[in-house]
């Protein structure tokens, strides 16, 4: 064929204003189910409005919420990290194992105390990196290398301490855990300063959105000239060291490292990324999403505590209240869930 | 300044057993256009992303402007270098049009990604292609004929001096094709070299100056168009003499009995279409773009719910909206996207073959000889019944898509761009099966604006904004069917 | 909220888990022991095994008014920074089961977990006779009381009774994991002749279906019997002894962990004191270091002998 | 004109052979390593090839193979359902409540004791039919539904239960868990009986070659006239009641219903399924693959507790063994892992 007149229409062309304004939308689909839980908490309790009870909910969740911010990059770009979990144990327990003396559960290395803190980022960059390389360079599954490494490093904390809380955390733990500043907890500050950092990055840099890109069709960012495995790793790395972050925070809050600190987390995790809109076969979502995800279960978590639900029932009404939130959240957005 | 644009050597590439380039070369000179030609899985795309660094050859070499190429991991050195349109498509479906014409470049080179101003870049860059889309909108609700010229605009906007085109035309239509060419053209003129694949001979003749033409991984010829006549090409292209010989059916026997009765069918995007098809009858169906035609096959099909009307195969109604209802009445169907419905790539040939044929049990070594006779029949170049559809070339796909409708012995066949990136010589075996079928007594629907597929029909209908607003009977002059197609019929 | 608004209080109570049939038994005498004490309770709140939760819920409690809180950490290193605010906060702790490893309590009220693995110990080492292969059944080893019995039960084992070889099997208080180690080892020595279960709850069950399956629940008198202790003193546990499944259990006592970790709660509000030496309900408080009190509860071993005290609260219930 | 009929055909169409056998050497890539590890076991300790540890295995692996094989087809048709672990645990556990007094700690409803098999299975049914429903009817996301399912179907036996494990089991339970049949365990014969129902439906039945089209391409599926909606909905009743089933056996082998059966099973079907071959991504894999997973993990258990590795390493020691399963798969088959 080919041979044409004069190009006519083609394609009846949407209205589009409509188009963008809905996929703004999308990303404050829970915004409204917040306000809801916030007046629900309010009716039920005169406390639950407080500031003290509402910096309470946020520092609760302040870990979680450095967890969901890793993990939701790390799906965005197409991949998930299950060993996000682990780390936030193994991390400290390593760090801190270096530094005391094998009297109070160390390795007896003893190095000095200021290197807590980088240790354990270093700690963390390791991780990030090994499992990038297992999953880049050696091409295994991103899901059942994290998986093993979930509990590898699980165990290699068991291992280390032997099973026992390490209590004598670094003062530079301490402090960031329990201090304030300007009236709010400096885990808080943390948090709000990553989620402000990925947000711009993730909006405003060519290096975040080529997260989308690589999630969203990796031939096609390579296409492109996206270093698609560049991009990954730097995100799992990325993704591990705000584990470690979280870590800190929990020991510093908890001023312990317990055997088991971050177990159960993952699952938490993946529930406040996918209830905020994070998708997990990568490519959409958005970070602001996610962390109304976090708050919303922090909400729910905490109305259910002030109402002292029966410890027999309130692991089935949390499971009712993700569900729910699903279903509302699926007809707030009307787009059906992958 | 060197001479040519890129230059390729003793390129060999080998996917496990299959050999699919042996030890070949290209020249492309700098400032021209250049036509890469050859049947479906000649090696042609695969050539494609050697030169794009998208793959490593095993052996052989690359340069752009006389300088070696770089470092496959250095990706945006290959950008610089070169911008293409690939076969398959290299959109991210979730990311907004305008993002997608400036994927990876979204910052317009400032610091900061301005969306305004990227929105702004991107409206008058699909202006000049007349993509009709809101630049906000995701590339997932885009149609395959909008996102192809998203995918052309971005190619072309990089401001590469040289530039390749992978069957950029299989998915559009006249217009479009021609504003492509009008584009082209002026960048020629500005100095951009293109290379340029397709299966549309004519359209070799019409932008390129040099083609080079390769045959089962083999390079076999590289010559002017102007000394290169199309039975010439063809001949270089399969090995033997003779042109093209797309039947026509003008001697196929007709006959009364109605074996497809659409009665006033409404649905998505057309309203009100009624039309019979008798033994033996092929209808053409043509329209542009936004025309309904797609979703009114869609619908007889059973792949759309009608909002009114019924279908009926052999005077008994089918239920609408039901793909396994019509498959047992008997309607066959090539879908219109075979990457999104028509094949599941990580299956076999054979099984995506006999995927739609019924019967309780699976046998493999009977689906096996079926696939093989599906390879066989259909003229599927690939290494066996049990190799994935993924690892054919996009010919070779459509063909075993073609493979299936036809499998279940369908009395009528719907055929969406039946012969969409398929090269001549296929599409002329591909369009003889039609107008073999039809000999069967099947009745047929083509829908399709290649002009070579609508001279199988007995008739032709030009549908317009969902209606059909004429018909042509066989023996239609192109001029006219063409005007009719974009809405300036005098009727 | 709560039992009863006259009484004193209001007192915060936190449970550690809901899905154990020992801690079950505590939280339902929770509840009763509190009225007969006459106490306003708020709604327990229950940390599910986290501590986490469990920093969370005494937040809650404490916003809630709470005078005076009882938990029962199962993470004694990690509660330390809570206790420390609460103690600002001017409210007073009881801790159940387990002893913090810092931080300021009114009172720990506990038996032993390391007396557990000890009478276990003795027992099994003195009906073999000295001699023999013992399988145990650990708990989690990221639970003190599952490394305080693990560890007891292994020092005892070491110093007196040297002929016993013990085989340690990990189980993160999973039966599954409880049944195949079992299964693995009578495989491999079929002359196991005894077995410590760290938790009655979760282990009895697989167990006593694995030796059913062989033919080994045999009376003591028959050479091939196996002796069986068990921990928690749980109702189903008390049955197996009746029956002679097994041989005995250290009890747990569950009654009496709710009954005075709330009395010390109450006496905590009305600002009472204790000092260490023995108590009127066959216990002794000790300091266990800079003014610390705990309240040792007995833990007595149940044996056929004495299963049908009524005094146990296994029969209780 | 009109040569049509005649098809020229050209491309050399090779043996093809080859290629088959190649597909079917990824099936068995596992097989090797299963050899290995019969070896391993066999040089570490005597009795490791002994018909009774070697039926052991097999009987403490059947529950989870169940579980595997009603995952990996909901993985082939590119669904997942976490909730699969907590099935295990609700469905006998509901059941019994229905049928034990009060006093025993049942429900006091009374239901005749025969009544507990066709319960079970029916809660299965009901279970993965509510999945389906809420996953294609309203559009959920199938990971979270599932997850939510998880935490609530855990939740409402706690509830039921009061957290209490339920000792009063059916007699029919208590046979179907230790009685053998020609000297194999019943547990053992039923999970052989299913895989083989199962690995002759998926290759011989076009209902079962659907899976693969429907996990492969459901778009593709629709346009060949599978009805994609059905295929995934009785998928997902068939994995739970294949939960169901698992969670009889190991009632029956237990002897009691504890509050938390299946707890943390769910990571190990994934990894058995992933190791064995099926894909994340749906569409890939076998059944036979899937089941040489589980054994493979069978082993390696095996042999860490025959060999007493301690508490404190058995851990690490089984988070390296995945890790390096994978290595080996990956080099076997020769592919880059989903
Ligand atoms: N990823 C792959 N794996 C295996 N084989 C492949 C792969 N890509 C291409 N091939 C094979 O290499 C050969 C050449 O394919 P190629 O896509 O280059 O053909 P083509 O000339 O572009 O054909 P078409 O005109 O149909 O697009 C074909 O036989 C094809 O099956
Ligand atoms: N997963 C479980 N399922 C059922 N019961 C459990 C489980 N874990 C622990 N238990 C029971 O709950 C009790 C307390 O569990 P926990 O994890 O606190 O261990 P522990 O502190 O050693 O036990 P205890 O508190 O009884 O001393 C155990 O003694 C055991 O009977
Ligand atoms: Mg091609
Ligand atoms: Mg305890």
């Amino acid at each position: 064929m080919t041979k044409a007149m004069t190009p006519p229409v083609s394609a009846p062309t949407p209205p589009g204003k409509q188009k963008f304004q809905f996929a703004r939308y999308q990303d404050l689909a829970l915004v409204p189910v917040i306000i809801i839980l916030l007046i629900i908490g309010a009716v039920l309790s005169p406390i639950f409005l407080t500031p003290g009870n509402l910096i309470a909910v946020l520092t609760q969740q302040s870990e979680l919420s450095l967890l969901v911010l890793g993990q939701a990059m790390i799906l965005i770009v197409g991949k998930m990290d299950l060993s996000l979990e682990s780390t936030v144990g193994l991390a400290p327990a390593l760090a801190v194992a270096l530094i005391i003396p094998a009297s109070a559960g160390g390795l007896d290395v003893g190095l000095a105390a200021w290197m807590a803190l980088p240790l354990c980022l270093l700690i963390g960059v390791a991780i990030g990196g090994l499992n990038g390389f297992l999953i880049l360079k050696v091409g295994l599954s991103g899901f059942m290398v994290t998986l093993g490494m979930l509990t590898m490093l699980r165990g290699l904390q068991l291992a280390i301490t032997e099973g026992k809380s390490l209590i004598d955390v670094p003062e530079s733990f301490l402090y960031l855990g329990s201090t304030t500043w300007l009236g709010l907890p400096a885990a808080v500050w943390i948090c709000v300063v990553c989620y402000a950092v990925g947000i711009f990055v993730l909006k405003y840099l060519r290096a975040g959105r080529s997260l989308y890109a690589v999630g969203g069709n990796s031939e096609a960012a390579r296409a492109a000239g996206i270093r698609v495995d560049r991009v990954v790793w730097t995100v799992l790395i990325i993704g591990s060291v705000l584990a470690v972050i979280a870590g800190i925070l929990m020991t510093g809050r908890l001023g312990s490292v317990a055997a088991t600190q971050g177990e159960g987390m993952i699952f938490q995790v993946f529930a406040a990324a996918v209830i905020g809109g994070i998708s997990l076969q990568g490519g959409k979502g958005t970070l602001f999403g996610a962390l109304s995800g976090v708050l919303m279960l922090g909400l729910v978590e905490q109305i259910l505590r002030l109402q002292g639900v029966s410890g027999f029932y309130i692991k089935a009404s949390y499971g009712a209240v993700i569900i729910l939130a699903l279903i509302v959240t699926r007809f707030a957005t009307g787009q059906k869930q992958e | 300044m060197n001479d040519f644009a890129a230059v390729a050597r003793g390129v060999t590439k080998r996917f496990g057993r299959t050999l699919a380039l042996d030890d070949v070369g290209i020249e492309i000179r700098a400032g021209e256009s250049h036509a890469l030609v050859g049947r479906n899985g000649a090696g042609k795309s695969t050539l494609v992303s050697v030169l794009t660094g998208m793959q490593v050859p095993d052996a052989g070499e690359v340069s752009f402007f006389g300088e070696p190429a770089p470092p496959v991991a250095d990706r945006a050195a290959w950008r610089r270098h070169v911008a293409c349109v690939y076969q398959k498509s290299t959109v991210v479906p979730e990311l907004s049009v305008a993002e997608n014409l400036f994927i990876n470049r979204q910052d317009l080179g400032g610091g900061l990604i301005s969306w305004k101003k990227l929105k702004a870049e991107a409206a008058s860059l699909l202006e000049t292609y007349e993509v009709a889309v809101d630049p906000d909108s995701l590339v997932s609700t885009l149609t395959v004929e909008q996102r192809q010229l998203v995918e052309i605009a971005r190619a072309l906007s990089i401001g590469s001096r040289f530039v390749i085109l992978d069957e950029p035309t299989a998915q559009l239509d006249g217009p479009a094709i021609e504003r492509l060419f009008d584009r082209m053209r002026s960048l020629q003129d500005r100095g951009v070299t293109f290379l340029f694949i397709s299966h549309h001979l004519q359209e070799v003749y019409e932008v390129c100056q040099t083609v080079t033409v390769y045959r089962d991984a083999r390079h076999i010829i590289t010559a002017p168009v102007a000394e290169m006549s199309k039975p010439d090409l063809i001949e270089a292209m399969t090995g033997e003499a003779g042109g093209l010989n797309v039947p026509s059916g003008d001697d196929r026997p007709s006959s009364q009995d109605q074996v497809l009765t659409v009665s006033s069918l409404s649905g998505d995007h057309f309203s009100d279409i009624s039309l019979s098809a008798t033994r033996g009858e092929v209808i053409g169906l043509a329209g542009s773009a936004s025309s309904g035609k797609h979703e009114f096959a869609e619908t007889v099909y059973g792949l759309r719910k009608p909002s009114v009307g019924t279908i009926s195969v052999n005077g008994s109604v089918v239920r609408g909206g039901d793909v396994p209802a019509a498959l047992r009445a008997g309607i066959g169907c090539v879908p219109r996207d075979r990457h999104h419905q028509g094949l599941v790539l990580d299956l076999s040939i054979a099984e995506n073959a006999t995927m739609s044929t019924a019967g309780a049990f699976v046998w493999p070594s009977a689906q096996r000889s079926a696939g093989s006779t599906a390879i066989a029949s259909y003229d599927v170049k690939a290494s066996g019944p049990d190799q994935p559809v993924s690892d054919l070339s996009g010919g070779n796909q459509q063909k075993v898509v073609m493979a299936r409708a036809l499998a279940g012995d369908p009395s009528v066949l719907v055929l969406i761009n039946p012969t969409a990136g398929v090269d001549v010589k296929s599409k002329e075996s591909l369009l003889g099966v039609v107008d073999a079928q039809a000999r069967r007594g099947k009745a047929a629907i083509v829908v399709s604006d290649e002009l070579d597929d609508l001279r199988v029909c007995d008739r032709v209908l030009v549908m317009f904004h969902g209606s059909v607003v004429r018909e042509f009977s066989r023996g239609w002059r192109d001029q006219e069917l063409i005007a009719a197609i974009e809405g300036m019929s005098s009727e | 909220s709560g039992t009863g608004s006259g009484g004193v209080g209001p007192i915060g109570a936190d449970h550690p888990r809901a899905d154990s049939d020992f801690w079950n038994s505590y939280i339902k005498y929770f509840p009763d022991k509190a009225k007969e004490l006459g106490i306003n309770l708020l709604n327990p709140t229950n940390s599910q095994n986290k501590v986490e939760t469990l920093v969370a819920n005494a937040q809650s409690l404490q916003s809630q008014g709470a005078k005076a809180i009882v938990m029962a950490p199962q993470d004694t290193g990690a509660i330390a920074s809570t206790l420390d605010r609460l103690d600002k906060a001017g409210i007073p702790v009881v801790t159940v089961d387990t002893r913090p490893d810092k931080g300021k309590t009114y009172m720990v009220v506990r038996a032993d977990n390391k007396a557990y693995g000890e009478k276990a110990c003795k027992f099994l080492g003195e009906k073999l006779g000295g001699k023999g292969k013992v399988i145990e059944f650990q708990g989690a080893l990221s639970s003190v009381n599952g490394r305080d019995r693990s560890e007891a039960f292994a020092a005892c084992m070491k110093k007196d009774f040297p002929g016993i070889t013990v085989f340690e099997e990990p189980t993160d208080w999973e039966g599954p994991k409880a049944s195949a180690a079992l299964t693995t080892r009578l495989n491999q020595h079929p002359d196991i002749n005894g077995i410590y279960m760290q938790a009655g709850g979760v282990f009895l069950a697989p167990t006593l279906q694995v030796l059913k399956q062989r033919n080994l629940l045999v009376p003591p008198s028959d050479p091939k019997h196996i002796f069986i202790v068990s921990n928690d003193g749980i109702p189903s546990e008390l049955e197996a002894i009746r029956k002679g499944e097994i041989d005995a259990t250290v009890s747990q006592p569950a009654d009496l962990y709710a009954k005075w970790a709330l009395f010390y709660a109450k006496a905590a509000v009305e600002k009472k004191t204790f000092s260490p030496g023995k108590t009127d309900h066959d216990s002794t408080i000790v300091d266990v270091g800079g003014g610390r009190l705990e309240d040792q509860l007995p833990a007595p071993l149940i044996t056929k002998e004495n299963v049908d005290d009524k005094a146990f609260w296994g029969n209780q219930i």
